[in-house]
């Protein structure tokens, strides 16, 4: 029945099945939309996040997703900017991404303020020194920009490519797509940068205080570098998770191995630069705002481990088998490398948000536990559910992988 | 045109613990004056709005050796790289460049709560519910505070309520500045101890000036630059080292 | 004309186009920021008229002044008065937040009846006249004849005019009692007033002049007496030298800011002031002459030999060089012995009452400067009806009809105390009451009493004052219509019963009467609200002058010189030496039975006693134990296998109960420190009453105490 | 058919400025009767000259009392002067049982804000017209309307729609305060205002 919208010379499930795979999905955005609603109409009292535990899953999980939908920007960089041409056939499906982790941020973060209707103060009364005034106005922005450079990818659709000034304006639009790339790379840069500043600049978080360069703390530049690392990893392991679950080569293998190696190269930059500015807290920082660094891993859960795993295990390792390139060839430890990455950067995250949270900054103060509430799991959910919808109808009904005509199946 | 700037000044307290004994006027004082509903029934010590908290904090010994101090902790007006004033992304919280006072808008305020994790003091509290007074106790509310509503922050302003009514008392009476004493917040004004001092830390003549220099007096979180405006003092050793140790330490 | 889809959508486009270039989106986007800042669910402040207004705090016998601001007629907040000579301008916290009582969730606002009793049974509404129509044929009953139970007034603060009148009322029926509640006087003044043998006039300590205060548990930084009095004078020690004492065997806030705690093992206190006698008489440090006016001088000395400090120091815990310091610092200097007045703990046995108060005796405290004084009470109408009698004395299943006065004392103590008292087929109980509380589940009937700062109300001496005092509580709050003035639920039982017009006196007349007595005694002087004057009675020129002055909020100062002390006053009073065994020593093993100690904070031992605003201190922080919880010292938990926050259930005899522990190393090993006190929150039931909690497990004795109770523990 | 799509689609930008600057003002306020009807200009001009504080006066403490109470009324109209309808409301609802006037207030600030009357009267002599616009001078109240979403008076707003005052009195919001206050060079903190 949905044939017409199909794209032509490539083979997709019934439209029965498509229903069955979806429908799950759509019931499971669907609760989070009433645990949405009961956080916005009774209040964040739903959540279980309190006065010490002030932030709590949504800001942790908006840095993950925003550092993993990376990819957008740094492939649409490499693309557009480097002419890397091989990853034409990865672009949609990263602009897709992309869109999809940031709108799902967006609109977590607008449940997450006590007061959404406020929200906009933020461009009316702006205070220019504050870290999350850059994350909002770049945020928005790049959302637009993603939206434009989603546009196209609509437009190439079957059915919406009969209307002849649509195919006019997706052409015109295609040629001023650098400069998108551009203005998006530029505020992707930014944001990410912003979102490690956000910690970073807090003083009074010993933790996660990290001296200024130039007029960023070093956590800015990290974010970027290792959203950056870790945004084609991402993609490719994506793009390996959609050929598994519908049974198709979609891109040629040495896409994928292009996205690793990139991947590999940035995070080795990272992770050198990470363990620099380890030290130097270590060393300098921390003490000298009172706060011995060793103090922040005795207790229990929050061990030196943490360190071993974030940079060594989730970091070096994966690094190291990227940048291999007999370990590269091997599609397994590629996709498992790409794997450790993300891992990395979700685990860095969660050290940079909770973990911050949880140590005691008064003389007197305990480490603080903090467990979620099933509105804001839910929540959460429905932004994965919304990304595998959204995903999904545009890998049914658009050309997010190119190559896949080409490839004999 | 008649310049009407006030002088500048830097309100601050010195806080004797040796004299606090805990016994929590201090809180109830500000919760009436500044119009703080009471807990909702679900609300916790960590989802509860306590402008001023009083922590009782032990020395670790066992029986009889135990000591307890109370420490009441309050906004600390941070003078310097005030944390939670840098952060606001929509100029919701600044410093007051005439008073020193940290101020929090609510009606301004969107409710990220980012102010709440930059501040190390946990001076900050967020409306996790919508105010609620037991019915008819809406009459018996200070009009001097405007009440708040759930989803914002909120914090001690020094009793900014009765700053406004001594300026107003000044200004009909044709004076530039308010009389020290028409400035007194209601914690200080109620600690049957006379545990706080208040004043104006600039006014080197002010008790509370002479106070925040003398031995064994004492603030928290100094190496973090902040500067905060609350002075602490005892004579206890042990409290001492307390304060300048680090958590978990 | 057909009009296509992609004609609407052209058109749909220029409208959102247009509609940006008008206010639509703009306005909407403020105005909606706007609804946040004053949408219905913020209450909208009162606006009108500023207003001050000098009263007195009615919330417990403290008697603490009171500067109230009112906007619009309606009290705002309250401070204490600086000036006030009495409370030297300190409110506690309960008082500071008293103008939110009246609008507890818990108030009553129109009489019930129970259809049974107990925490289950529903309310059911009724009418004053309902309530005394029903009970008319009991009270003619007791009239005619007391055989089958007689009435009692059990009255919470007495002293008061309403406390004569409730006399009045009883002494028309053949054996009615007038009842006061533990609690509602200091143990120790009237331990001593039976050591002293002596009805006339009023007992005092002299706290001002005094060098050593020896307490046994008395809350003194914490809720004792009038608060603004001990905490200023603790607060002053390097000027006036006072040294405070305090034996407790819970590091309290007042054993924190004593010079010296004494941590001693609950329930051996008796012995603690044995030995402290001991080396007394020992060392001959006494005054000369008690061995010749105490009658029992050589059984005290006998009895104190057996008390060697070495062999106290192993039962009690404090080392017998600090037995033996103690005693020379009270000897010494002029000094006072006080006893616990917990709360909720209630007194101490009787025993240990009584030597405790014979210390006082033994280094002729009684009478000298520092000491306890004994001056003149306030100059009543003439002399009472019946008799006072202490709760613990009312002989058991005496009380066919209770009444049961509203005032807050501060204290609470467990209902089977009361329970006891009432006949066999379970009495009859008319409970007045601003609020619904534990205790209303012994009612049969409830009527709502007027709310702190709601009805004018006297501030009589406050216990252990220095010298007799009398000042006007002005109401601040407007009454509700369907509260009932004790005077007109007397007048009403009055009436019922048959009785000639005893209720036609309400309080005002009553207090007015006493104005008039004051005046016509030219005893004493009048301060102004903020003490800048004072004014003898003498030099008044009408009674008016005296009413008028009380009336905007002065208070009235007894001068007369103190009473002469009867010279005979015994040391043991009517207590035997074999009362007194060393006590063996304590089982300091803690896995096998531990001692229940009830603790409560003045005037916070009930939910519905304190402002909802509390939780602060209850809820909101750490600063204050909630009600229901155990505070058991960590080695005492380890022991028994328990770990902090656990929940554990308690058993006595009386039975048991869940409670969540607190591992707090401030409570001794042995002890279950049990808070009775508010749950500030707890208001989820408010159509009945709540059950009684931690006191409904602690044994009775019977001289009326119940401050220590076996108990055990294991994880719930 | 080119044609044809530019003016559909002007016709849908006419529609909604139509709609946005003249339906739209008329739904967002809801206009409210005042309990009765007043005559400035009787009381301010030659015959009786009173002056503004007259009735609108300052306490002891300094605080503005802002509309004067019944009893200020019935200083002079204990009994009816004159026949007007007005005049008659006067006596008969609220003079006589004593009640007072639930006036709206035109000028009414939220909770939220702090505005000390003395400050501003007194020390810097602002007058009341720069502020309330010539309300003294007038002779009948003014149309009192209310935003039905934020639940101010339309004068906090302004009459005006797009904002922009006709008058230079027009207007009450925060933005006429700071030009004020910066025009003086007060050193500015959002607590000298808000409470």
């Amino acid at each position: 029945m949905d044939r017409q919208f199909i794209p032509r010379s490539v083979q997709r499930s019934s439209f029965a099945r498509f229903a069955a795979w979806i429908l799950p999905w759509i019931l499971l955005l669907g609760l989070g939309l009433y645990a949405m609603y009961l956080c916005l109409a009774e209040g964040l009292n739903q959540t279980n996040m309190d006065n010490r535990f002030a932030f709590g899953l949504w800001i942790y999980l908006d840095l993950t997703v925003i550092a993993l939908g990376a990819g957008a920007f740094f492939t649409g960089f490499l693309l557009y900017i480097l002419r890397r041409e091989e990853l034409k056939a990865v672009i949609n499906s990263a602009v897709v991404l992309g869109l999809i982790c940031y709108s799902g941020a967006v609109a977590v973060l607008m449940v997450d303020v006590g007061q959404p209707l406020r929200a906009w103060f933020t461009f009316w009364h702006p205070n220019t020194h504050s870290m999350l005034t850059e994350v909002t106005f770049c945020l928005t922005c790049y959302l637009t920009v993603l939206a434009i450079e989603y546009v196209p990818v609509v437009l190439k659709n079957r059915k919406l490519r009969q209307i002849p000034r649509f195919l006019v304006f997706e052409f015109e639009l295609h040629k001023v797509m650098p400069v998108f790339a551009g203005i998006g790379t530029f505020l992707s840069f930014f944001h990410q940068g912003s979102l490690g500043g956000l910690y970073g600049v807090l003083v009074g978080r010993p933790f996660a205080f990290r001296e200024v360069l130039g007029i960023w703390p070093s956590t800015f530049y990290l974010f970027i570098l290792s959203a950056a690392a870790v945004g084609p990893s991402f993609v490719l392991l994506t793009t390996w998770l959609v050929q598994k679950l519908s049974g198709k080569q979609l891109v040629k293998p040495e896409v994928l191995r292009f996205l690793g190696k990139v991947s590999g190269w940035m995070l080795i930059v990272y992770v050198l630069l990470k363990t620099v500015d380890t030290l130097y807290w270590i060393n300098h920082t921390a003490p000298a705002e009172g706060a011995p660094a060793y103090t922040f891993y005795t207790s229990p859960g929050f061990g030196t481990w943490i360190l071993f795993a974030e940079i060594i295990l989730l970091g070096l390792l994966p690094a190291i088998m990227l940048l291999s390139k007999r370990l590269r060839e091997r599609p397994a430890v590629l996709v498992s490398a790409a794997f450790l990455a993300c891992c990395g950067i979700v685990m860095n995250r969660f050290v940079m948000t909770i973990q911050t949270l949880a140590l005691p900054t008064l003389p007197f103060d305990q480490m603080m536990s903090y467990v979620p509430s099933w509105q804001e799991i839910a929540t959460f959910l429905a932004i994965v559910a919304y990304g595998v919808v959204l995903y999904s109808l545009s890998f049914r009904y658009m050309t997010l992988f190119p190559q896949e005509r080409d490839i004999r199946q | 045109m008649e310049q009407t700037a006030q002088s500048k000044s830097r309100y601050g307290m010195v806080i004797d613990l040796d004299r606090c004994t805990g016994c929590g006027v201090c809180m109830v004082a500000c919760a009436v004056e500044n119009n703080v509903a009471p807990a909702e029934q679900k609300a916790t010590e960590r989802t509860g709005v306590t402008w001023l908290r009083v922590y009782p904090v032990s020395n670790g010994e066992g029986f009889p050796a135990n000591d307890t101090v109370f420490i009441p902790m309050t906004c600390q007006q941070c003078g310097n790289h005030t944390p939670c004033v840098s952060v606001c992304p929509q100029n919701a919280v600044e410093v007051d460049p005439s008073t020193g006072i940290v101020g929090q808008i609510p009606q301004r305020c969107l409710g990220c709560r980012y102010c709440m994790t930059a501040c190390p003091y946990h001076a900050r509290y967020f409306d996790w519910w919508d105010p609620q007074w037991p019915e008819g106790t809406e009459v018996l509310l200070n009009p001097d505070v405007a009440p708040r509503m759930r989803g914002v922050a909120e914090k001690c302003n020094f009793c900014h309520g009765r700053l406004h009514a001594a300026r107003t008392k000044a200004a009909a009476a044709g004076r530039k500045e308010i009389a020290a004493g028409d400035y007194v917040p209601a914690c200080v004004e109620s600690c049957p101890s006379r545990a706080i001092v208040f004043g104006d830390l600039a006014d080197e003549t002010n008790e509370v000036s002479r106070l925040s220099h003398s031995i064994n007096t004492f603030q928290f979180l100094p190496k973090l630059g902040t500067a905060p405006k609350i002075f602490y003092h005892s004579a206890k050793e042990w409290v001492r080292k307390m304060a300048d140790r680090a958590p978990l330490a | 004309m057909n009009i296509t889809r992609r004609e609407l959508l052209t058109f749909a486009g220029g409208s959102i186009l247009g509609a940006l270039f008008t206010p639509i989106p703009w306005k909407l986007l403020d105005d909606s920021a706007i609804w946040t800042q004053n949408w219905s669910l913020i209450p909208r402040l009162p606006r009108g008229p500023e207003t001050f207004t000098f009263t007195g705090c009615t919330l417990c016998p403290g008697g603490c002044a009171v500067k109230a601001r009112r906007v619009n007629g309606h009290p705002v907040s309250l401070v204490g008065v600086a000036g006030h000579s009495l409370s030297n301008g300190i409110l506690c916290p309960m008082g500071i937040a008293g103008h939110h009582l009246a609008y507890h969730p818990l108030r009553l606002r129109r009489p019930f009846a129970f259809t049974g009793k107990g925490a289950d049974s529903p309310l059911v509404p009724s009418t004053l006249d309902e309530i005394a129509s029903n009970l008319a044929p009991m009270l003619k009953d007791i009239r005619s004849s007391s055989s089958r139970g007689t009435i009692a007034v059990l009255d919470q603060r007495p002293g008061r005019v309403l406390s004569d009148l409730y006399r009045k009322f009883v002494s028309n029926f053949p054996g009615g009692i007038y009842a006061v509640a533990p609690g509602s006087e200091d143990p120790t003044l009237t331990t001593l007033r039976a050591l002293c043998n002596t009805t006339e006039g009023t007992l005092g300590y002299d706290l001002e002049n005094t060098r050593v205060i020896l307490s046994f548990g008395a809350p003194l930084v914490d809720g004792w007496s009038t608060p603004g009095r001990t905490v200023q004078l603790l607060q002053n020690r390097n000027q006036n030298g006072l040294k405070l004492i305090q034996v407790e065997g819970v590091q309290s806030r007042t054993a924190l800011q004593a010079d010296t705690w004494l941590p001693i093992m609950p329930g051996t206190e008796a012995a603690l002031a044995l030995a402290i006698g001991g080396v007394i008489v020992r060392q001959n440090l006494f005054p000369a002459k008690i061995e010749k006016t105490s009658p029992d001088f050589r059984t005290y000395k006998t009895l104190v030999s057996k008390f060697e400090p070495e062999d106290v120091a192993a039962v009690c815990g404090i080392p017998s060089s600090v037995i033996s310091e103690t005693a020379h610092a009270l000897a010494s200097n002029p000094s006072v012995v006080m006893s616990g007045y917990d709360p909720a703990g209630g007194p101490l046995d009787n025993a240990t009452e009584t030597v405790i108060a014979g210390l006082n005796v033994l280094l002729g405290n009684i009478g000298r400067t520092g000491g306890i004084s004994l001056h003149a009470p306030i100059p009543s109408p003439g002399a009472t009806t019946s008799p006072a009698v202490g709760l613990a004395q009312v002989p058991d299943h005496s009380v066919r009809l209770l009444l049961i006065d509203g005032a807050e004392s501060g204290h609470t103590y467990p209902l089977s105390l009361l329970k006891r008292k009432l006949t066999a087929d379970g009495g009859t109980v008319v409970m007045l009451s601003p609020y619904l509380s534990s205790r209303s589940a012994l009612a049969d009937y409830l009527v709502p009493s007027p709310a702190a700062f709601e009805s004018l109300e006297e501030i009589s001496t406050p216990p252990g004052a220095r010298r007799s005092s009398f000042a006007l509580s002005l109401p601040l709050l407007k009454q509700p219509d369907t509260t009932v003035d004790p005077a007109t639920l007397l007048a009403k039982l009055a009436g019922a019963s048959g009785l000639p017009s005893v209720g036609a006196e309400t309080v005002e007349s009553c207090l007015r009467q006493r104005t008039h007595d004051i005046w016509l005694s030219k005893r004493g002087t009048l301060a102004t609200p903020t003490g800048s004057s004072q004014t003898p009675v003498m030099a008044m020129a009408s009674e008016e002058e005296l009413w008028k002055g009380l009336s905007e909020g002065g208070w009235w100062v007894d001068n007369m010189q103190d009473k002469q002390v009867n010279p005979r006053l015994t040391l043991l009073g009517l207590m035997t030496p074999d009362r007194y065994d060393k006590a063996s020593a304590p089982a300091l093993d803690t896995t096998g039975t531990l001692k229940l100690i009830p603790f409560g904070w003045r005037n916070a031992t009930m939910t519905a006693s304190v402002a909802p605003v509390l939780s602060k201190l209850f809820q909101e922080s750490h600063l204050r134990s909630l009600g229901g919880r155990v505070h058991i010292n960590p080695s005492t938990l380890a022991a028994n296998a328990l770990s902090d926050g656990a929940y554990v259930k308690i058993s006595t005899h009386s039975g048991n109960m869940t409670a969540q522990a607190v591992a707090d190393p401030s409570v001794i090993p042995g002890v279950i420190h049990a808070i009775v006190g508010p749950s500030p929150n707890n208001t989820a039931s408010k159509d009945r009453p709540e059950a009684e909690g931690i006191l409904g497990l602690c044994a009775v004795r019977d001289d009326g105490s119940w401050r220590i109770t076996e108990a055990t523990i294991a994880k719930a | 058919m080119r044609c044809k799509g530019l003016i559909l689609m002007l016709s849908g930008v006419l529609a909604s400025l139509a709609i946005g600057w003249f339906a739209f003002p008329a739904a967002l306020y809801r206009t409210e009767a005042q309990p009765m009807q007043f005559n400035h200009a009787v009381h301010t001009g030659e015959q009786n000259g009173m002056t503004c504080d007259m009735c609108h006066e300052f306490t002891e403490n300094g605080s503005f009392k802002g509309i004067p109470t019944i009893a200020k009324c019935t200083e002079c109209h204990s009994a009816a002067i004159g026949s007007t309808e007005s005049e008659k409301v006067l006596v008969e609802q609220f003079v006589t049982p004593h009640k007072e006037i639930p006036w709206k207030v035109y000028s009414r600030q939220p909770d939220n804000a702090y505005f000390p009357h003395a400050a501003h009267v007194k020390r810097a002599e602002i007058k009341c017209e720069e502020c309330h616009g010539p309300h003294g001078s007038s002779s009948t109240l003014p149309v009192y309307q209310v935003n039905r979403i934020s639940g101010y008076s339309r004068d906090i707003w302004g009459r005006n729609i797009s904002g922009l005052p006709s008058h230079p009195w027009e207007g009450m919001k925060m933005d006429r305060c700071v030009r004020c206050h910066a025009e003086r060079h007060r050193d500015d903190s959002c607590l000298d205002c808000h409470k």
